[in-house]
């Protein structure tokens, strides 16, 4: 009934176009935005944008953002909702080389070198990890890193920051190739439940077009059910490729399978559910990692799922 | 000797300049260029180059600086007309229009040919003028050229020209004409001395023949270390249509050569 | 002239891959840390057209970026060539300007023009118009004394005149500034693809970076290196003309 | 002079940081996305002295890079500045090496020479010895007629008094760009810290850029502009000196 | 016309030069400078500078090269000296050790003070001379000036003086003391024609009084269009310790005026 002719708005994604974000480009190429009159343009992200600047300034209207980016916006007094939580599963994880040891528990990272992007996610979830362990950092070597590889190529760090469904694959190929076998450490194994990638609009958006957010997430969550499912893998693949075209198609249909693990680890979770108490725990960390200065609430600021 | 009559220098400390106040208000006669007092000393230098120098010319007309090389012609001139600052004393000029000094260093612009950038550099309604003087100064073919093209003289000749083209009271000619022929440096000066009658120029020229034919009034610069600094010899300021007198002629070069 | 450049560029590129090459055979290191010959080969045959199209992507945004900080540097250079106050801080302003890195500004430059062709335009001809600045100060602010004196005299020496003047009297230097330029909008562009766009072959090397594949790197610089040979030429052709029509034409 | 290089640096800083609080103000957003007055005092006063010691140790290495580039521009300069084969392949290696972005390389970079203190030296070198190079071949290749005729006669024009006489000739020319280069040299260790090393403002300027905290950088900004003041001030009154002591010491 | 007398041109298509075969041999007797049938064209001008032009001189000495600004003086004393090229026609100077071009606008470094420019300058062995020269060019107190400190006669001085002090067979000066006092211009080429006899000189100067009375041969360069285009005077060689026969200095003037 309220389907408008093609309204234009800007999606701003957190990171380039890969398998992490295949259902915002399947909902785009299958044509399911438009299908709600909606006319979104999908733009790539990277380290130097920020979604949520972007919605107050205009020049995004909704975005991917992870959770200490909202948190720390909250605290600035952003006016920005979480609509929808993209992975359940926080894709950041540490490789190393299995023949080289194993981690088998937070304990086992001392007298390791542990790479971490200062001031990126990575260090406050490593950090946490550390916490709930007991280590600091007199036990475990903290080395700042950057997006070369070389110093985990040339074991001058041995454990290495990566998300898990996109450089985990290429990396282990990689190593695999040079005829090393890689092993993940996974926060969420030892209990930290940072949450990753959300969906997220200006309370204003919300506030003055709530239908236009409704079918935005309508059609966006309807992009991602579908692109996680493995029958749609080909299309998925299609759409992905069409602007990632460093990457081969048997590559992305392994980077996907982890994609899929991550969104949807229990088929009985909707895609997109809102995970409050991982959020209040996200929370909790940054308080506690003094990254802001007081509480956020930052539950208020999640709204509820839209049924579909 | 006969050089004293001809000397007319102002001691030092003894003023011969007239009342300042009847100076400032303008109702006295005009000096053409005077002098008056003038210590200079280029920076680092030993000695100054100029102590207490006073020079007066009086009138309009074509008069001349010479003296040996590195007497400091050029240092004075450039305190007439105002290039150099930093000595005491006192100069003043005559008239409204400006005091232009010009030097046989000068180029020109490289970007556009002799012609044009005379053009482009007269004041509306001295075409004429400039064209009587390209075909003066034999300088009609080369009109096309650009400076990178010119000989020497050529050069020369083109930069002097331009500044007669200007608007001036005293035109100062430093060693302007001193790469070009003797035949056509003549007619040069025949036809400045005839064309500016009311102007003032002062010439400085290392020919002591041309400089007591051409000039009326000659100051001869003696250099620091002698008293006067300046000595002021008559020339025989010879023009075109008049005769010429050879033996004051030679009297005048005498007294320059005993002068400087 | 122009083959002789490219003669040269392949000397250079193949010095520098054969330096890489001979690292990697002793200190014995594997393919991922430093590709091997077959690989890069491989990646150049698959490769090679498409960063072609990107590099040429890029050089268009490179020249226009070049143009506009060879405007910027006249402009600012010869605002700033006295050595009054306010050339004085017309400087202060270009240099302190200039020393702000530019990845620490592009937040800045994101909320005043947004992510678009703007942005990468204007960061090209930051990281460009610099060195073009310092150049075009040094020289517009050194008098050519033998040929303003008369215009200073005459009091025709309008601002104008005296820069025509000193560009004229300096033209072999601003032409070799100006050319050698185009090295740095091209590098300026590059980094502006890398911090802000998606596309070009600043964005590509970035992807490649992400999936830390040195042999596309590789490749990449190659068709950067050749495109920028052949402009170099070209534009010292360009700049022999002008020198030569100015002084003739 | 000096003193008067900090106020116009204030002004420039300021009329910055105005532009951003007026935006701020007049599309009435957030501290997240411009930070208020308030909060970026208050950040100045928490981080002001940490940013001052970042800075320092990157002014350190930026001088380093700075002379070691003016060394850097010299040599290929001068050999570069002949148009014969020779020279114009030291042009085609010189250029092409600077085309190819800094972050393109710093893999390479990183696997010859660490993630020290040499990778921040060359980096900054790097990047601030190209604009040096310009104006050194556009000075070295154009002949002071006037003053090599006597000594091209007598056989005694070697290259050292070649490059002497063009130097003297065009002293000032050099000093400008060496000192200006000053600013390219410490926003190349900037650009070197981001991408490359761990330490210097460069470093924290990027951690800042992680937490989207827009008031540090800023704080960051001021301290880099104001070193960098002063020290342009100092090296003009160098140039200064040098130009008086050669022209007449 | 007495003029007739003296010229000794060698008329465009009658080469009177000796058989090249000789001269390569070098049994013949060599001219000091020979130039034969010299055509050339600057690039980008109209009509040809010289067509068909001829030169000789025999023997070493102090000769001239003169004639109105713009004939071609600089041109052709730099085809002399190797210093232009692009000519058709051959040229030849005499002796084995190098012809040099020196002209008045040169500039002297201006890192180092006179003095020492002169002594980094000279080769092993010429120290007394050089204090010789610096002592009768009137430049003993200007050792520890630079050249920005020197006026112009004084740096033409100075740039002369430095050649004098080479190696050479032949020395063309392209008004070298144009800007230089007449007393010490004489000194400076009486000292010359005594302290280097064997030596050849060309010197172009635009003062015809001076070119008759210090030249052995004067070369009058007469501009393109006139045929033949150059003109050799026998002038009157004077040295100082001759008398100077005025007549015949006179009519030298004449015969030069005459030929120009
Ligand atoms: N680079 C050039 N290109 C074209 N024409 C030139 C060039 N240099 C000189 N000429 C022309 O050649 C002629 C001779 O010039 P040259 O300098 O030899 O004269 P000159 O006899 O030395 O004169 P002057 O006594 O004025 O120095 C002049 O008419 C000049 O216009
Ligand atoms: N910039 C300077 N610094 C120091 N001394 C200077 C400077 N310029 C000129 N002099 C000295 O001042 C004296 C006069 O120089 P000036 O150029 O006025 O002489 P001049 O009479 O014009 O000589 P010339 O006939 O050789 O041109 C000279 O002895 C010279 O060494
Ligand atoms: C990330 C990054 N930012 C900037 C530059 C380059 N850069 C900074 S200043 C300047 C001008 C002088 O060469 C250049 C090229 C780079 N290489 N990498
Ligand atoms: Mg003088
Ligand atoms: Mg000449």
């Amino acid at each position: 009934g309220d389907v408008m002719a093609n309204e234009k708005v800007a999606y701003r994604l957190k990171w380039l176009i890969n398998a992490s974000t295949a259902g915002d480009v399947y909902a785009l190429g299958q044509g399911l935005f438009s299908e709600q009159g909606l006319d979104v343009a999908v733009k790539a992200g990277g380290p130097e944008r920020d979604a949520i600047r972007e919605l107050e300034l205009g020049y995004a209207q909704f975005g991917v953002a992870s959770a200490d980016q909202v948190i720390r916006a909250l605290a600035k007094g952003a006016s920005v909702v979480v609509l929808a939580q993209l992975f359940q599963i926080n894709p950041l994880q540490w490789i190393y080389r299995a023949d080289d040891f194993s981690l088998a528990g937070v304990q086992d990272l001392a007298g390791k070198t542990v790479g971490i992007t200062y001031g990126g996610n990575d260090e406050t979830i490593m950090r946490a990890l550390l916490a709930t362990a007991g280590l600091d950092e007199r036990q475990v070597r903290l080395a700042g890193v950057r997006y070369d590889y070389t110093p985990f190529f040339l074991k001058k760090i041995t454990v290495w920051p990566v998300y898990r469904n996109t450089q985990g694959i290429f990396l282990s190929d990689k190593l695999a190739a040079g005829g090393e076998r890689v092993a993940f450490f996974d926060p969420s194994e030892y209990g930290i439940r940072f949450v990753a990638n959300s969906v997220v609009t200006s309370q204003r958006m919300l506030d003055e077009h709530p239908q236009t957010v409704a079918r935005f997430i309508r059609a966006l969550l309807a992009g991602w059910q579908a692109a996680m499912a493995p029958a749609s893998e080909a299309a998925a693949i299609r759409w992905v490729g069409e602007h990632d075209r460093d990457t081969s198609p048997a590559v992305m249909r392994r980077q996907l399978a982890v994609t899929r693990r991550m969104v949807r680890p229990d088929p009985a979770i909707p895609v997109g559910r809102i995970d409050r108490a991982a959020w209040q725990q996200t929370e909790q960390i940054m308080l506690r990692q003094r990254l802001i200065p007081g509480p956020v609430n930052v539950i208020d600021r999640l709204r509820p799922q839209p049924s579909h | 000797m006969i050089l004293n009559r001809y000397i007319c220098v102002k001691q030092k400390g003894k003023p011969k300049a007239p009342n300042p106040s009847t100076l400032r208000a303008g109702s006295f006669c005009e000096q053409m260029i005077e002098c008056h007092d003038i210590t200079f000393r280029y920076p680092g230098a030993e000695a100054p180059l100029f102590d207490g120098l006073d020079v007066a010319i009086g009138t309009p007309g074509f008069h001349a600086l010479f003296g040996p090389s590195g007497a400091g012609k050029t240092s004075l001139a450039r305190i007439i007309s105002g290039d150099i600052d930093g000595f005491a004393g006192r100069v003043k000029t005559a008239g409204d229009m400006p005091c232009l000094y010009t030097f046989n260093r000068e180029r020109l612009p490289g970007w556009s040919p002799v012609g044009r950038h005379l053009e482009k550099t007269s004041p509306p309604g001295r075409q004429p003028l400039r064209d009587e003087l390209i075909d003066h100064f034999g300088l009609s073919e080369l009109m096309g050229l650009r400076y990178s093209q010119l000989s020497m003289g050529q050069c020369n000749r083109v930069n002097l020209l331009r500044y007669l083209l200007q608007d001036f009271s005293l035109l100062i000619m430093d060693e302007s004409l001193a790469n070009v022929d003797e035949p056509t440096r003549q007619t040069i000066l025949y036809k400045i001395k005839s064309l500016f009658p009311e102007a003032g120029f002062l010439y400085i020229s290392h020919n002591v023949m041309e400089v007591s034919q051409f000039c009326d009034q000659i100051i001869v610069v003696r250099g620091a270390h002698k008293s006067p600094q300046t000595a002021r010899i008559c020339g025989q300021d010879h023009r075109v249509d008049r005769p010429l007198d050879n033996t004051a002629l030679e009297r005048t070069m005498l007294e320059i050569m005993n002068a400087a | 002239m122009l083959h002789r450049r490219i003669f040269q560029f392949f000397i250079v590129y193949l010095s520098g891959i054969g330096l890489l090459f001979g690292i990697k055979l002793v200190l014995n290191l594997s393919d991922y840390v430093i590709p091997g010959p077959v690989g890069v080969w491989q990646t150049a045959q698959t490769e090679f057209y498409r960063y072609m199209g990107d590099v040429l992507d890029t050089f268009a945004v490179a020249v226009i970026g070049q143009m506009l900080s060879i405007l910027m540097a006249l402009g600012v250079g010869v605002a700033g060539r006295r050595a009054t106050w306010f050339g004085s801080f017309i400087k202060v302003a270009a240099y302190n300007v200039q020393a702000y890195p530019i990845v620490a500004i592009a937040p800045i430059l994101f909320i005043l023009l947004g992510d678009g062709f703007l942005t990468r335009l204007f960061i090209a001809a930051m990281i460009c118009y610099f060195p073009l600045l310092l150049s075009v100060i040094g020289i517009m602010s050194e008098p050519v004394a033998d040929i303003e004196h008369f215009y200073r005299v005459t009091g025709r020496l309008r601002w104008q005149l005296e820069v025509k003047i000193r560009a004229f009297e300096n033209l072999h230097k601003l032409t070799t500034v100006v050319s050698g330029s185009a090295t740095l909008a091209m590098a300026g562009t590059i980094v502006a693809e890398f911090i802000a766009a998606n596309a070009g072959i600043g964005y590509s090397i970035r992807i490649a970076l992400y999936q830390s594949d040195l042999s596309k790197i590789l490749v990449a610089l190659f068709t950067i290196g050749i495109t920028l040979s052949l402009y170099q030429g070209a534009l010292e052709l360009a700049g022999a003309g002008v020198k030569k029509a100015w002084a003739t034409g």
